[in-house]
């Protein structure tokens, strides 16, 4: 999540600002926290499949590493494109 | 909180964060459900390396473009007149 | 989301009653725009699967309206039948 | 807020504000489950037309049903003692 | 969820341990209530397939009825496996 | 909250209790990911009985100590200094 994206602060009297601010940040901290959740999931999903044994062979660790960088990756490429959109469409409105 | 006189009261200064919050909400939800839906579209499962190669990255962007569209598509039919960003 | 679901507040103190009340509201708000994520999710999921272009062709855009309008009006039969047997199940309590 | 006395504190009003918020937001979640649930289920996915027909029209009501009384009997089993809704 | 999962309450002051303590419990309600819900949402997809009656048939009943059961008593083995890792990782940080 | 003057504002107050419900939910959120994917990836779909059977059991005690490991080796590569739990 990028902060741009929660639109414009500085209408706001300073003491609405500061709540305001402080609740994007925990929505922030919320959102990464579950960012990572769900890549742990999915890596796990998509990685890790044989329940012989009770620790991840070298083959389900490449893959989730592959896995989680590609993710973190995807992500940012997808959060600059969005990015660019709302940019688009913020310049539209005006 | 309680200094100031002219402006909203608390109830309704409740609901404008209250409006405030739904609405970042709602656009982390929309950007993660973007996210996970072009990975899924896009992104090879094998993990045979950790980089995007030259076909996911031009399929990320295209699906994010065509995401988008179909967020505007929708937000029209229901009519809300609101702009769905 | 409908209202009536959610029981009946006149038994509560009026300031409590406006308080429940705009939770209530803020629970709408919310739902309303989760049901939009979801539904936006879901006919991109089942209707775009090629990306050889940036923009949607005819077919998918086709394919995202009857997707939409076939949801809400499935969303709008359920919660009909959902408000029914709601009905139902208050009436055994009385 | 601080006005009243003989009302509960203001401790005792978040729990039970707090109580009926997540009542609401499970009955939200119900119904959201339920729909998606039944959708898939019940609709064609191929959306050649943006009715329901009969069919689905019929499957939708007896998925609602179905749908209810599998949160009853679940209910029982958890042996809450509260009604499901 | 687990209560010991969350942490020591014991180093803060009495009145914001009754808040925390508060907000534990909320979260608690949630937490089995969206259980309830995914509950019924994972045994109704895996038990329920056919829409020719309005009524559960015999057969249905009882996929439901176990695989509830096994949703629960699945439940209670990974939460012990859970907090055994916590409690691994809770030593190891001393 | 009016009483004590040398504790933390409200503000800073309300950014303690939040960061201590994120934390909260986030671990909640973990083992409800853990619990319905060792769930799927461990148990017999078409619940002949009501039991985990030894074989159930054992996958489901691998599921856990391996979903354990991923959540560890991610947490590593987010170089985040903070431990996943």
């Amino acid at each position: 999540m990028d902060k741009s994206m929660l639109g414009d602060l500085g209408t706001l009297p300073p003491e609405d600002q500061a709540r305001m601010s402080t609740m994007i940040d925990q929505l922030q901290i919320r959102d990464s926290l579950r960012m990572y959740n769900t890549l742990v999931e999915r890596c796990f999903t998509d990685c890790v499949d044989t329940f012989r044994r009770k620790t991840l062979d070298k083959q389900e660790e490449t893959c989730v590493k592959r896995c989680a960088e590609k993710f973190l990756k995807h992500s940012m490429r997808v959060g600059m494109r969005f990015a660019e959109l709302n940019q688009g469409a913020a310049t539209q409105d005006e | 909180m309680a200094a100031n006189n002219n402006t909203p009261n608390a109830l309704e200064k409740e609901q404008i964060f209250g409006m405030a919050e739904k609405e970042m909400e709602y656009r982390v939800e929309l950007f993660n459900k973007l996210t996970h839906t072009c990975f899924a579209k896009c992104v090879e499962k094998r993990y045979k390396e950790s980089e995007l190669n030259m076909g996911e990255n031009s399929c990320i962007d295209r699906c994010v473009s065509k995401y988008w569209q179909v967020t505007n598509l929708v937000g029209q039919l229901l009519g809300s007149g609101r702009p769905p960003m």
